[in-house]
């Protein structure tokens, strides 16, 4: 099955890009693609601990089970608002 | 920016919006204030000039927009039920900022001060922490995307 | 209204004003803001059409004018001193008010929010105990001074 | 000695007026001013509990000694601000 993956912010830079398709096998879960990514960038895996994801557009659990056309965030600590 | 696309119309909810152009405050008062009212309360965040002493020139925000939208939509509703306040509107700016900019807009309205300061102080403490927007700052030698606060416990994905 | 004058000009001291007209917010924030601040938190005190259920139709607000400004200086210097926020302004505006026009404005300018909500809300509460104007309230069938809150026990004349 | 004497908020309604010369003996203090109108406005009496007092636009206490042409608020409990 394929997800839809989005980068926001410096894991936006660390992989180079702003979206990703993957394709999964089934039964693939949240955390198969954070896995997914901290095999292949160790700069992602140093910062997995602080990582939130997103499953079509809520906040979700690693647990979270994925189904074909699912949008996955991946989301670094936000800055947003100010003081 | 979903997807890359730096051009976004302005987003809406019933008491929230993610707009590009300067945030205008007077037109949001005028939204957000009633006769029942006895107190409305202003939080303007500002784009200050310095980040521990280093000189910013500019700043941009960044947002997974639908789900910002959504997230600051749900934290208005969370402060009407919780703080009983009789109006609320959040609004955050994005793109590129210049210095002495407002990038978010909080506003309560409330028969009654006490609630109006807890709903106010509520709304941008926990904004800070779960709205998926990012900040990059510009100084004179680079830029650098600024360090977020942690996401509470029990957002994180691996604890 | 020192000694019946109802005519007074504009009174204006470092941080304070007490004005007749129509409070002009985006002139108070222009003064107030500056690219030091990163959060300016405003709080804004309006008509409320209702007293316990009981309609308003207007307001009219009078002061012991010269002391009052010297009083919300003397507040407007305790909360810069206390709580190390950069400024603040205070303006109360004096005469007929109708429902949903602003009688006090507070802004408070700060590097950080936590200082900027409690500067706010400390002056606030103190102005509505301690400086000296009072509130007549205009209803259908008739009009009363509102009741104020007691005197903090220092201020009281018999304890 | 002459003080001036200043009502505000419903005390003036009390009194009839906004302002007083008041004529008082040497050695008077601010006390001295609040039983003048205690003494001869019960209403005023019924209230003095509440009131505070200024003495040349300080708050002052009922023990402050007056002086010639000093000015004296009599100030019931303040009502500005709003909610």
């Amino acid at each position: 099955m394929r997800v839809k993956v989005l980068l926001f912010g410096q894991l936006k830079d660390i992989i180079g890009r702003q979206e990703d398709l993957l394709e999964l096998e089934p039964g693939a879960k949240l955390a198969t693609v954070m896995t997914h990514y901290a095999e292949r960038y160790p700069k992602f895996q140093g910062l997995s601990k602080s990582i939130a994801c997103s499953l079509n557009q809520e906040y979700a659990q690693g647990t979270a089970m994925l189904q074909e056309g699912d949008e996955v965030g991946l989301l670094p600590p936000v800055s947003g608002g100010r003081s | 920016m979903t997807g890359g696309k730096i051009e976004s119309a302005e987003l809406r909810s019933e008491h929230c919006a993610i707009v590009r152009d300067p945030i205008n405050v007077a037109g949001i008062k005028k939204e957000l204030e009633h006769p029942e009212d006895g107190a409305a309360l202003y939080f303007d965040g500002v784009v200050r000039n310095n980040t521990r002493g280093r000189r910013t020139l500019y700043l941009n925000y960044e947002a997974y927009e639908s789900m910002a939208l959504n997230e600051m939509e749900r934290l208005a509703q969370a402060a009407l039920e919780q703080f009983k306040v009789r109006q609320v509107r959040l609004v955050h700016r994005l793109g590129r900022l210049e210095i002495g900019e407002t990038s978010v807009l909080i506003g309560v309205a409330s028969a009654h001060r006490a609630a109006a300061f807890e709903a106010c102080r509520w709304l941008i403490d926990t904004l800070k922490k779960t709205v998926p927007i990012w900040k990059k700052e510009y100084f004179e030698d680079g830029a650098v995307w600024a360090d977020g606060e942690a996401f509470p416990e029990e957002i994180r994905v691996n604890k």
